[in-house]
C-alpha cells in the first residue's frame, strides 16, 4: 500500500508516531545532523543530506550497561541492567544506512549467536527509509552505487519514503511497514499516479550517479590478499593517517567494542563501549605485546576486514559506500581511492 | 590574497632541489586528495613524488606532527605555515627534533579555507599570524599590513559570561564528545603514545563517552597544552561533532602569556613555561 | 584481595576523649578486605606492638593500618614492628586521628565521623601498597678535592689523615692558591709562607694524597659514592719524574712572559716555577712565551738539562679517577677594576690593586719585599680605597668581608717599610673576627689617617704631574678632600673564579647572581650542595677570611667522610621509576628535577631515573604527561584511591 | 640655644611622600658628595642634604638650592638611590607656598602666566620662524618641538633657525607646535613646583592627543629627558643630533666647507649624556665636518662636568668662583680648542656668560653643533632677532 | 541538618602537614570537614588529582605547600605554583566557582595559620553550598 502526506503536515506525523513509541530522527547540531530522540514534533526536519554518526547508534549504542555490582558483595549478587525497550520509529534513514543493518544483522543474530541487546532493539524498531533527493548530485565522498545501492533503494526499510513535490509518498515494504501505515490515520491514500511516480523514482534512483567502479567482492577480496604483504603499498596509503577513531565510530558497518568495569566508591557497572581498530592499543595484549603497532598495519586491517576477510567469511562486502569515513577523516584518507589503487596494484 | 599557485611552484622547486641533492630524504608537504577541495598530508621521498605536491587554500594540516614519524631521517624538509612554524619551535624547545635537522620551507599564507564549511577560516579563531616565525627558505612574499587583531579578542564574550552559563556551555559541548581522540591525534604538540587517558594503571577516567570521562580527558589535555598550544585550530577542525576546543586552548594560552610573559613557540631560546619557574612569579596567580 | 589489619589506638584518652574508638574499630571490621580490627589503649607500647606482630602472623595479614598519632611521630616505629613480624615495612599506613582529629575538636560526633572517613581512605590506599626495598650501593672510599688553595690543602690533609685516599686537583702549576702570594696575614701578622708551606709540604709527602697540579677537571659522570671524573693533565713539557729541580734551565731561558703569579708586575722566564717554595718544585714551560714554540728554534733549556727532563713532544693527557665524594674549593679572583674608569687602574701607573701590593711586600716578589713603585721610587703618601666594586648595586652588592682587614695590614706594612703617610678611605671598618678590633686599634696607633668617605676619583695632580690626586668627601667634617698621593691601592670586590660557570655545570651546582656556589641551606647545611656527594668550602661559596676558610675545609672533609667512611650506602626506597612502555621521551622530568636524577637514554628514546640521586619528591611524576613515572609509595593509583576513600562517606 | 636637635620625622615623611622614598636607602657613604662637581667649589653638600632629609633636621633650606640635577651622583651611588627625586621632593616640601629664592620667582611666575620661563609673549612663540615653516598637522611624520629658550632667548633663537634649516635639508615631513603649547616643565619640576608642572604637562598632552602626535624631535635635551621620563610611553622622542647623525649616514646631509683644521672640543650636556644616554651622535655630526679636529676634555662622556644650568641653575645668581661653567671653559681652553661645541641651549647660555665674564671670547667661541654643521653646508639664515618680549 | 561540606586537603609532608600537626599539639580547634592526603611535596600534585577530587564529590579542595624558597626539594613548590595556577584558571573558565579551589603556603611553624585557613575555607564552602558540577552521579543510581 502507498500512503501520502503533505510535507507541511510532517509534524503531525511526528506527533502521531511519538504517541506510539519513541521517535528517532536526524536532529540539527553544531556540525551537522545526528539521530536523536524527537522530544517535540517541530524538531522533525527533512533537509539534511545524511547524519554524521551512522544510525547504528540506535541498535549498538556507544555505551551499554550490562550489569551492576558492589565490590564488597559476592559476584552472585550482581544485578543485570533491565533492558526495557519501547516500540521505536527510526525515521529518515538513507538507503545506504538501511542496507547496513542487514550486514550488521549477520554478526548480531544471523551467525547463530544472538546479541539480545541488538536483537530486542532491532525487533522493536520500524525503519522509515528516505530516498536521496535525486535533483541534488550525490556528495563526492559517497560511492554507494559501487556497492549496488541505489539512491532510492527501499531494501532494508520497513516503510520507504519519496518526496513528490510538496507531498511525501510512503510505501510499506515489509509487513511491519504495512501494519504501522495502517495505524496512521492522518495519511492519505496514494493515487495510481503516485504509485507510478514512486516506482519510477526507485528506478531512477539506481541510475543516480555516485563515484562508481565495477567491484566484484570476490575479485577485490583476492586482490587485497595478494597485496596484503606489500608493505610499500600500505605505507604509502597510510602515510597521512593519524590513527584516530573517527572512521570506525562514524561507520555504519563497524561494530568492534570493548568491555570494561567502571567502579566508584566500591559500586560499579560492567559496560560495553565502542572500540576502534585504528587505536594504537586496540590489539595491546596483556603480555605487553602488540601485533599491530604501526599505522599501516591498522589501516590495512580496517580495509581488508571490510573488503576481504568479511567477503571470505560472509560473502558480502562490509561497506555500504555512505562516504562518512572519507568525509570526516581529518586528513581526507578515502577508502574508495584505496580500493581503486588496490585494484590497480 | 595569497597566490597559492606561486607558492606551490616554489614548494615544488625547492623540494626537487632538496631531494635531488639528497640533502633531505623526505619533504613533508601536501598532495591532492580524492578531489581538489580535500588535499592530504604527503611525504615526498623521491623526485618523482615532487610532481604530486600540491598547495591550495585547503591545506590547513599542521605538518609538524609528522616529524616524529621519521626518526631515522637525518634531516627533514617541511612546508610550514605560520602556526606550523610555531609548532616546530615548540618541538625544538622540547628536544624532539634539532633545529639543524630541519629545513623549514616557510609559507606566508592568508585566506585559508575550511573544507567542511568551504568558508574562509576566521583569523580570530587561529593564532592570528600570517608569516612563519622560523624558516630557512620563504616560499612567498611576507604578508604586511594585515590588521592584526589580538588572537584572544574572540574570548571576550565567553569571559563575560557568568560562570553558570559558561559551565552549561562547556558541559553541553563536552558531553557531545564521542572520544574518537581525533583532536589529540590532530595536535602537533600531543605526541605522547600511549596518552594518559589510554592508561589502565592508573585509570584516570572511564572509557565511556559520558560527562565524567570526557571532562577529565579534556580538562587534563587543556592543562597539558598550557603554554605549548600554538593556536593552529586543527583540533577544532578535526572534531567530527564540532566542539570549539580552540576557545579553551586560547583562554589557557592567554592566561599563561599574562602570568608567565611568554607565548608558545615564538622564540627558540624560550623554555616551555610549565617545566620552568621564576622565583619572582607572584603569588597573585594563585588567588 | 588483600588481608588488612586495622589497629586503633586510644593514646590513653588523647584520642578516645573525642573519637569513639571501639565504634571506629567496629566500622573498620565492616570494610571490605579488613580481616582484623582491634583497638588498644597504647598501640606504640610494647604490648601494643606485640599485638600487631602476633596478628600479622596469626591472620597472615599483608597490610597493616595503624590509626593513632601523626606518621611523623611513629611511622618509623611501626615500620620496624611489622618488619620484625616478617611483613615489608612499606605495607603500612598511618591514620592521623590525634593531631588532626581528636586534638582539634571537642565534638565527639564530628571527630568520629572524620576518623571513619580518614580510615576509609587509608583502607582504599592500603589495598594498593606495594612492598619496597631500599637499594644498597657500594661506595668508593676515595675523595677528590678540586682547588689547591688553603681550603683544598686543609681538606685534603684532614681526609688523608683519616686514611682516605685523596686526589688534589690544582689548575695552576703549584698549590698554595692566593694565600701563597701574601707576605703577612692578619691579624697576627704571621708570615703567610711560614704557616702555609709546611702544609703544602705535608701534602706533597702524604702517602694518601695524589697531587695533580696543572690539571683541570674535564668531565664528571656517576653519582654519590660512584663518581667517575676525568681530569685533563695540561702538557708541562717537563718530565717531573726525571727533573731534580736544579733549575739551571730557568737561568738560561731567553723567553719572557708576564708573571701571572706576580700579578703582571714583572716578567718571568718561559720555563719557570712561580715562587721558590712552589710545590711541586718542578718548572713548567709556558707555550705563549717560549721562543721555541713561538719561532721554532732555541731549546736552550733542553741542552742545559742534565736529567734530559725537557720534552717538547708532550701533549695534554686525560686521567680517570673513581671517587665517592668531591670537595670543590676553587677559591676566588679579584674583580677587574679597569671598567671603573674613575679610579684610573691601568691608566695611571701609581694605581695598584690589593694582590699587586701583596706581591710588592712579599720577599719572593718582584721587588723582593721593597716597596717601590713602577717607576722605582718609594712612595711618600699612599691612599688605600675600600669597597671598590663591593657593596655597590652597579657592580657587586655583597661586602667582600676581608678588604678592611687586609687594608689595615697594608697600612701597617707601609708604615713599617716606608716613611709614607697612609690614608684609608673607608665607609665602615668591618673588624668582626677574633683579634680583629684589637688589630684595628693597633693600626690607629701607628698614625694611619682614616677618612670616612668613599674615594670617588683618582686623577693626575695638575701641579705635580708625577703624583695623583684622590678626591673624596670626608663625611665626618662634610668637607671635600683632595689627597695628593704617590700610590693608590684599591681593595676590589672578591668574585668567583672566571670559569665558575664551567665548574658549576660539571658538578651540577647552582650559583647565586654573582657566581658563588649555592649551599643546600644557608644556615643548616652551608657545605652541602643540591648534588648529593658534592661539597663546597672556602671563598667559592662566599667571601671569607682564612680562619673561616680552614674551618669550612675541615667541615667539608667531615661531611665527605660521612659518605666515604661506609662501604655500603642505603638508598631511599620511595624513589621514582619510569615505566618504559608508557614513556614518550618528552624529557619533562629531565628538565624539572633539581637533583638531575632523570636522564634521557638516547638509544631507547625513553627517560630513566638514577635512583641514587632521586629524593622521592614526586615532581617528575606530576609533570609526566603520559603518567609513565611511578613515584613509589605515592603512586598515582594510591593517591587517587585514598582520595576516593576519603570522599565516600 | 642648645646644640641638641630632635629628628622631625613628619618632615622626612612628607619628603618621602613627595617622591623621595629613596631617602631611606642611603647609607651615607659619601660617594655622591665626593663625585658632585659643586662640593669642591661651594658649601653645597648633597650627602648632607639627604642626611637632613632622612631625619627632617631644620636648616635644610639654606643649601637645598645648590643642586643642578646633573645625575653624576645618581649614576655612581652604590645603593642606587634616586637622589634627584629626593632633591625635587625636598624642594617641593620646603618651597611650597612661594618660599622660592628671589632669583627663581620671576621664571616660575612667567611660566604660570605665559607658559614660558622667559616672559615671552605666548602668541609670538613661533615668530623666530617668520612663517617659513608649517605648523604640525597629523599627516606629518615629526613634530619639531622648539624649547622656549630657542624661541625667546636672543642668543638661542639662532639655534632654532639653524635646526629648522637643517631639518628642511633632511627631506623629512615636520611641523612646528602651535603657539598654544607651553614649556615642557622640566626646570619647574626640578625646582619643586609639581602642581605647576602637572598643569603644563597636561596642556601639552592635550595638544599632542588632539594632533595624535607620535614622533618628536627636540632641540633641548631637557625636553627630551622629560618627554621620555614623565610624559608616558606612547611618544618616540629623539634629539636633533640623533636625527642628523642618521641623516648624515644616509647621505641626505653632506657637510662641504672645510674648517681648515680648527680644534673643537665637545661638552656633553648632562641631560643629553647621563640623563638620555646620547654620547656618540653629536660627536659623529662633528666628525662628519671636514677639517674639524675634535679634542676630548679630560672629564667627558659619562664623566662630563655640568655647566651648572640644570635644576633652575640657569636663573640663579652664582658668586664668582662658584660657577661650574667657568671651570668648564678653563678645561676647554686646556685642550687647546678654539671652539667649544655643545648641543643644549642651557649650556650655550651658561658658557656664553662665562666666556664674557672670564673675557676669553677672543680665545674661544661657543657654538651649537647645528651652527657648525650649517656653516659647513654653506647655508645662511636671517640673523634678525624679532622683539618677542611680552609688552603687558 | 545544615549542609556539611566534604573538603579534600592535599598537604606537603615537610611544611603544611607538620603545620597541621602543630595546630593539633597546640589544641587549636577548627571544623572537621577537611580530609587530608599527605604527599611528599606540593609539586607531587598532578592537576588531574584536582579534577578527580571534584569529580569524587569534593565541595572544596585545599592544597598546602611550603613558602616559595623553603621547599625541602629546593624548587618543587615553584613549579607547583605555576601548575596549580593554570589548573585554577582552567576550572574557572570551565565554570566552577573559583573559590572552591585554594592554594596556601603554610610553613611547619604556622599552626595557627593552618587552623585559620581551614576555618575560613570551610565557612566559605558552606556558604557556596554543595558542588554539583563536576560531581559524578550517573554511576551512583540506586540499584
Amino acid at each position: 500500500m502507498l500512503k501520502k502526506i503533505s510535507i507541511k503536515k510532517i509534524n503531525d506525523l511526528a506527533a502521531a508516531l511519538m504517541e506510539k513509541g519513541t521517535l528517532l530522527a536526524p536532529v540539527k547540531e553544531a556540525a551537522g545532523h545526528n539521530f536523536a530522540e524527537i522530544k517535540d514534533p517541530q524538531q522533525l526536519d527533512l533537509d539534511y543530506y545524511n547524519t554524521i554518526v551512522s544510525p547504528k547508534t540506535v541498535f549498538l549504542p556507544q555505551k551499554e550497561d550490562f550489569v551492576r555490582y558492589e565490590t564488597a558483595k559476592p559476584v552472585a549478587e550482581a544485578q543485570p541492567v533491565a533492558l526495557n525497550i519501547k516500540a521505536t520509529f527510526l525515521f529518515g534513514v538513507r538507503p545506504c544506512d538501511a542496507k547496513s543493518f542487514q550486514i550488521m544483522d549477520i554478526h548480531f543474530h544471523a551467525s547463530g549467536i544472538i546479541d539480545p541487546y541488538w536483537q530486542q532493539r532491532r525487533d522493536a524498531t520500524v525503519i522509515f527509509g528516505s530516498a536521496f533527493d535525486l535533483d541534488i548530485p550525490a556528495q563526492d565522498a559517497d560511492f554507494y552505487q559501487t556497492l549496488g545501492i541505489g539512491a532510492a533503494d527501499p531494501e532494508g526499510s520497513d516503510v520507504f519514503m519519496v518526496k513528490k513535490g510538496e507531498d511525501l509518498l510512503m510505501k510499506a515494504i515489509t509487513p511491519q511497514g504495512e501494519e504501522i501505515l495502517a495505524r496512521l490515520a492522518m495519511l492519505g491514500e496514494g493515487k495510481p499516479a503516485d504509485k507510478k511516480y514512486f516506482e519510477e523514482y526507485i528506478k531512477k534512483g539506481s541510475q543516480h550517479q555516485t563515484r562508481n567502479m565495477c567491484l566484484d567482492p570476490q575479485v577485490i577480496a583476492k586482490k587485497l590478499e595478494d597485496i596484503f604483504h606489500s608493505g610499500e603499498f600500505w605505507q604509502a596509503q597510510s602515510a597521512a593517517c593519524l590513527s584516530c577513531g573517527i572512521c570506525t565510530f562514524v561507520c555504519p558497518t563497524c561494530y568492534c567494542f570493548d568491555i570494561c568495569d567502571d567502579t566508584l566508591f566500591s559500586r560499579g557497572v560492567r559496560r560495553r563501549v565502542w572500540d576502534a581498530c585504528m587505536f594504537t592499543d586496540f590489539t595491546l595484549e596483556a603480555s605487553g605485546h602488540n601485533p599491530r603497532t604501526h599505522v599501516y598495519q591498522r589501516l590495512r586491517q580496517k580495509v581488508c576486514h571490510k573488503y576481504s576477510f568479511h567477503v571470505r567469511k560472509y560473502g558480502v562486502i562490509s561497506c555500504v559506500g555512505c562516504g562518512r569515513c572519507t568525509r570526516y577523516c581529518p586528513v581526507n584518507i578515502d577508502i574508495y581511492s584505496i580500493i581503486q589503487d588496490a585494484m590497480k596494484a | 590574497m595569497t597566490d597559492f599557485k606561486q607558492i606551490e611552484n616554489n614548494l615544488k622547486k625547492e623540494a626537487k632541489k632538496l631531494l635531488e641533492s639528497a640533502e633531505v630524504p623526505v619533504v613533508l608537504a601536501y598532495t591532492r586528495g580524492y578531489d581538489e577541495k580535500h588535499p592530504m598530508p604527503f611525504a615526498a621521498k623521491s623526485v618523482a613524488d615532487v610532481e604530486k605536491i600540491v598547495f591550495n587554500e585547503y591545506c590547513n594540516f599542521n605538518m609538524a606532527r609528522y616529524i616524529m614519524r621519521f626518526p631515522d631521517a637525518a634531516k627533514i624538509a617541511i612546508a610550514a605555515k605560520a602556526a606550523d612554524s610555531r609548532a616546530l619551535v615548540v618541538l625544538i624547545q622540547e628536544e624532539k627534533v634539532r633545529r639543524e635537522d630541519l629545513v623549514i620551507l616557510g609559507i606566508p599564507a592568508s585566506g585559508m579555507k575550511d573544507p567542511k564549511t568551504d568558508q574562509l577560516i576566521d583569523s580570530r579563531t587561529t593564532g592570528g599570524l600570517y608569516n612563519p616565525v622560523e624558516y630557512d627558505i620563504l616560499l612567498g612574499e611576507e604578508i604586511r599590513g594585515q590588521k592584526t587583531v589580538s588572537p584572544y579578542a574572540v574570548l571576550a564574550d565567553y569571559e563575560a559570561m557568568d560562570k553558570e552559563a559558561r559551565w552549561a556551555f562547556w558541559k553541553g559541548q563536552l558531553d557531545k564528545c564521542i572520544r574518537c581522540y581525533a583532536c589529540r591525534k590532530a595536535c602537533p604538540m600531543c605526541y605522547c603514545d600511549p596518552c594518559f587517558i589510554d592508561q589502565n594503571k592508573p585509570r584516570w577516567a572511564d572509557k565511556a563517552p559520558q560527562s565524567p570521562g570526557n571532562m577529565m580527558y579534556h580538562l587534563t589535555r587543556f592543562h597539558h597544552l598550557a603554554g605549548r598550544c600554538i593556536d593552529c585550530g586543527e583540533c577544532s577542525r578535526a572534531c567530527p561533532v564540532g566542539i570549539p576546543l580552540y576557545l579553551f586552548h586560547k583562554k589557557v594560552a592567554k592566561e599563561c602569556e599574562e602570568m608567565f610573559g611568554q607565548a608558545a613557540g615564538m622564540k627558540l631560546e624560550d623554555k616551555p613555561v610549565l617545566v620552568d619557574f621564576r622565583v619572582e612569579d607572584s603569588d597573585q596567580i594563585l588567588k | 584481595m588483600s588481608r588488612i589489619g586495622v589497629f586503633v589506638c586510644h593514646c590513653g584518652h588523647n584520642i578516645s576523649q573525642t573519637v569513639r574508638v571501639s565504634e571506629l574499630a567496629h566500622f573498620a571490621a565492616g570494610l571490605p578486605d579488613v580481616v582484623v580490627a582491634k583497638d588498644y589503649r597504647f598501640m606504640c607500647s610494647t604490648p601494643g606492638q606485640d599485638m600487631i606482630a602476633n596478628d600479622i602472623r596469626e591472620h597472615r595479614l599483608d597490610r597493616v593500618i595503624v590509626t593513632a598519632c601523626s606518621p611523623l611521630m611513629h611511622e618509623h616505629t611501626f615500620r620496624k614492628v611489622i618488619e620484625k613480624a616478617g611483613l615489608n615495612q612499606y605495607l603500612l599506613t598511618i591514620v592521623n586521628i590525634r593531631e588532626q582529629v581528636s586534638w582539634v575538636t571537642d565534638d565527639i560526633e564530628e571527630g568520629t565521623a572524620k576518623a571513619k572517613a580518614l580510615l576509609n581512605g587509608a583502607v582504599y590506599r592500603a589495598r594498593l601498597l606495594a612492598p619496597l626495598s631500599s637499594r644498597v650501593i657500594d661506595v668508593n672510599s676515595d675523595v677528590m678535592v678540586v682547588g689547591g688553595g688553603i681550603a683544598g690543602i686543609q681538606a685534603a690533609l684532614e681526609l688523608a689523615n683519616t686514611g682516605k685516599k685523596v686526589y688534589l686537583v690544582e689548575k695552576n702549576s703549584t698549590i698554595g692558591g692566593h694565600m701563597a702570594q701574601f707576605d703577612k696575614t692578619f691579624p697576627t701578622l704571621d708570615c703567610s709562607a711560614c704557616i702555609l708551606t709546611p702544609k703544602m709540604d705535608a701534602v706533597l709527602q702524604h702517602p694518601n694524597i695524589t697531587l695533580l697540579t696543572y690539571c683541570e677537571v674535564s668531565e664528571v659522570k656517576g653519582y654519590v659514592g660512584n663518581f667517575d671524573i676525568t681530569v685533563r693533565q695540561k702538557a708541562r713539557y717537563v718530565n717531573h719524574d726525571k727533573c731534580n729541580a736544579c733549575l739551571a734551565c730557568t737561568e738560561k731561558c731567553p723567553g719572557k712572559g708576564i708573571s701571572g703569579w706576580d700579578e703582571g708586575l714583572i716578567k718571568r722566564k718561559a720555563i719557570h716555577i712561580p715562587f721558590p717554595q712552589a710545590v711541586p718544585q718542578r718548572p713548567v714551560i709556558d707555550r705563549d712565551s717560549c721562543t721555541y714554540f713561538l719561532k721554532g728554534k732555541c731549546r736552550l733549556c733542553e741542552k742545559v738539562c742534565e736529567q734530559k727532563a725537557i720534552d717538547f713532544e708532550q701533549h695534554d693527557s686525560f686521567l680517570n679517577f673513581k671517587v665517592g665524594a668531591v670537595i670543590v674549593a676553587t677559591g676566588y679572583d679579584l674583580m677587574d677594576t679597569r671598567p671603573l674608569i674613575q679610579y684610573g687602574y691601568g691608566k695611571y701607573p701609581g694605581v695598584y690593586h690589593a694582590l699587586e701590593v701583596e706581591r710588592l711586600f712579599n720577599s719572593a716578589g718582584p721587588t723582593s719585599g721593597k716597596v717601590t713603585m713602577r717607576d722605582g721610587k718609594e712612595p711618600q703618601a699612599i691612599a688605600i680605597l675600600h669597597c671598590v666594586g663591593s657593596r655597590d648595586k652597579n657592580n657587586y652588592e655583597h661586602c667582600s668581608r676581608v678588604c678592611c682587614m687586609y687594608s689595615l695590614k697594608f697600612a701597617h706594612l707601609f708604615r713599617e717599610k716606608t716613611s709614607a703617610d697612609v690614608y684609608q678611605l673607608y665607609i665602615d671598618i668591618r673588624a668582626a673576627g677574633k683579634g680583629y678590633e684589637e688589630f684595628y686599634n693597633r693600626i690607629i696607633e701607628e698614625d694611619v689617617k682614616f677618612i670616612r668617605g668613599k674615594g670617588t676619583r683618582v686623577a693626575p695632580s695638575a701641579d705635580e704631574p708625577q703624583r695623583l690626586i684622590v678626591e673624596a668627601e670626608d663625611t665626618i667634617t662634610g668637607k671635600f678632600v683632595r689627597l695628593p698621593v704617590d700610590m693608590v691601592v684599591l681593595s676590589p670586590a672578591m668574585v668567583p673564579r672566571s670559569d665558575y660557570k664551567e665548574i658549576a655545570r660539571l658538578f651540577n651546582l647552582s650559583t647565586d647572581k654573582n657566581g658563588f656556589f649555592m649551599e643546600r641551606h644557608p644556615k643548616l647545611a652551608p657545605l652541602a650542595t643540591m648534588s648529593e656527594g658534592i661539597f663546597i668550602a672556602g671563598v667559592c661559596q662566599s667571601p671569607k677570611d682564612i680562619p673561616d676558610t680552614v674551618a669550612q675545609a675541615n667541615g667539608a672533609a667531615a661531611e665527605a667522610l660521612t659518605i666515604v667512611s661506609r662501604q655500603k650506602m642505603e638508598l631511599e626506597a620511595t624513589t621514582a621509576m619510569v615505566n618504559p612502555a608508557s614513556c614518550c621521551g618528552c624529557q619533562n622530568c629531565v628538565r624539572v628535577c633539581p637533583y638531575g636524577a632523570p636522564f634521557f637514554n638516547e638509544q631507547k628514546g625513553v627517560s630513566e631515573i638514577n635512583e641514587a640521586l632521586c629524593k622521592g619528591c614526586g615532581l617528575c611524576a606530576s609533570v609526566c604527561p603520559s603518567s609513565a613515572i611511578i613515584a613509589r609509595h605515592f603512586t598515582n593509583e594510591q593517591v587517587l584511591a585514598e582520595m576516593e576513600g576519603l570522599m565516600e562517606f | 640655644m642648645s646644640q641638641a636637635i630632635t629628628p622631625y620625622l613628619e618632615m622626612s615623611q612628607a619628603i618621602m611622600e613627595a617622591g623621595g622614598e629613596a631617602l631611606k636607602k642611603c647609607y651615607q657613604c659619601g660617594t655622591c658628595s665626593g663625585t658632585c662637581p659643586w662640593t669642591p667649589i661651594t658649601h653645597f653638600n648633597i650627602r648632607k642634604l639627604v642626611r637632613y632629609g632622612q631625619l627632617g633636621f631644620d636648616g635644610i633650606e639654606e643649601f637645598m638650592w645648590g643642586c643642578s640635577t646633573c645625575k653624576f651622583c645618581v649614576d655612581r651611588c652604590p645603593r642606587g638611590v634616586e637622589i634627584i627625586d629626593i632633591v625635587t621632593a625636598i624642594r617641593n616640601v620646603y618651597s611650597g607656598g612661594g618660599m622660592l629664592p628671589q632669583s627663581l620667582r620671576a621664571f616660575v611666575g612667567s611660566l604660570a602666566a605665559r607658559g614660558n620661563p622667559w616672559s615671552g609673549d605666548q602668541a609670538k612663540r613661533n615668530d623666530w620662524a617668520g612663517q617659513k615653516y608649517p605648523l604640525y598637522a597629523p599627516e606629518m611624520e615629526y613634530l619639531f618641538w622648539t624649547c622656549c629658550t630657542v624661541c625667546y632667548d636672543p642668543r638661542n633663537v639662532r639655534i632654532a633657525k639653524t635646526t629648522a634649516a637643517l631639518l628642511n635639508e633632511t627631506g623629512i615631513s615636520w611641523g612646528l607646535p602651535a603657539a598654544e603649547v607651553n614649556c615642557c616643565g622640566e626646570s619647574v619640576r626640578k625646582v619643586g613646583d609639581l602642581d605647576l608642572f602637572a598643569r603644563l604637562k597636561q596642556k601639552n598632552l592635550d595638544y599632542f592627543q588632539s594632533r595624535n602626535v607620535a614622533k618628536m624631535i627636540t632641540v633641548s635635551p631637557h625636553c627630551l629627558a622629560t618627554f621620555n621620563k614623565e610624559y608616558g610611553e606612547d611618544y618616540s622622542v629623539v634629539h636633533f643630533t640623533q636625527l642628523l647623525d642618521k641623516k648624515i649616514k644616509e647621505g641626505k646631509i653632506k657637510p662641504k666647507k672645510d674648517f681648515g683644521g680648527i680644534v673643537v672640543t665637545y661638552h656633553d650636556p648632562c641631560y643629553l649624556g647621563r640623563h638620555s644616554g646620547v654620547y656618540d651622535a653629536p660627536r659623529n655630526v662633528l666628525k662628519a665636518i671636514p677639517g674639524l679636529k675634535l679634542m676630548e676634555m679630560e672629564r667627558s662622556r659619562e664623566q662630563s662636568m655640568c655647566c651648572g644650568g640644570g635644576g633652575g641653575g640657569l636663573w640663579m645668581e652664582k658668586l664668582k668662583g662658584e660657577r661650574l661653567s667657568d671651570l668648564r671653559i678653563e678645561e676647554a681652553l686646556a685642550t687647546g680648542a678654539t671652539v667649544l661645541a655643545t648641543a643644549c641651549p642651557y649650556c650655550i647660555t651658561m658658557f656664553e656668560d662665562s666666556v664674557r665674564t672670564l673675557n676669553v671670547d677672543d680665545k674661544i667661541t661657543v657654538r651649537d653643533v647645528t651652527e657648525l654643521l650649517l656653516e659647513s653646508m654653506e647655508i645662511n639664515i636671517d640673523e634678525s632677532v624679532g622683539d618677542v618680549c611680552a609688552t603687558d | 541538618m545544615s549542609f556539611e561540606p566534604k573538603i579534600l586537603g592535599i598537604a606537603c609532608n615537610w611544611c603544611t602537614y607538620t603545620g597541621a600537626d602543630l595546630a593539633g599539639t597546640t589544641r587549636l580547634h577548627y571544623p572537621q570537614n577537611l580530609r587530608v592526603v599527605r604527599v611528599m611535596c606540593s609539586s607531587r600534585i598532578n592537576p588531574s588529582f584536582i579534577f578527580r577530587a571534584f569529580q569524587l564529590g569534593a565541595d572544596g579542595v585545599l592544597v598546602g605547600g611550603c613558602h616559595p624558597g623553603d621547599c625541602h626539594y629546593n624548587t618543587g613548590n615553584l613549579y607547583a605554583r605555576r601548575r596549580l595556577a593554570v589548573t585554577k584558571k582552567i576550572l574557572e573558565f570551565a565554570g566552577l566557582e573559583p573559590e572552591r579551589f585554594r592554594v596556601e603556603w603554610i610553613s611547619a611553624s604556622e599552626g595557627n595559620k593552618f587552623a585559620q585557613v581551614v576555618t575560613e575555607f570551610t565557612a566559605q564552602i558552606k556558604e557556596l553550598g554543595p558542588q554539583q558540577k563536576l560531581k559524578i552521579d550517573e554511576l551512583l543510581e540506586k540499584i
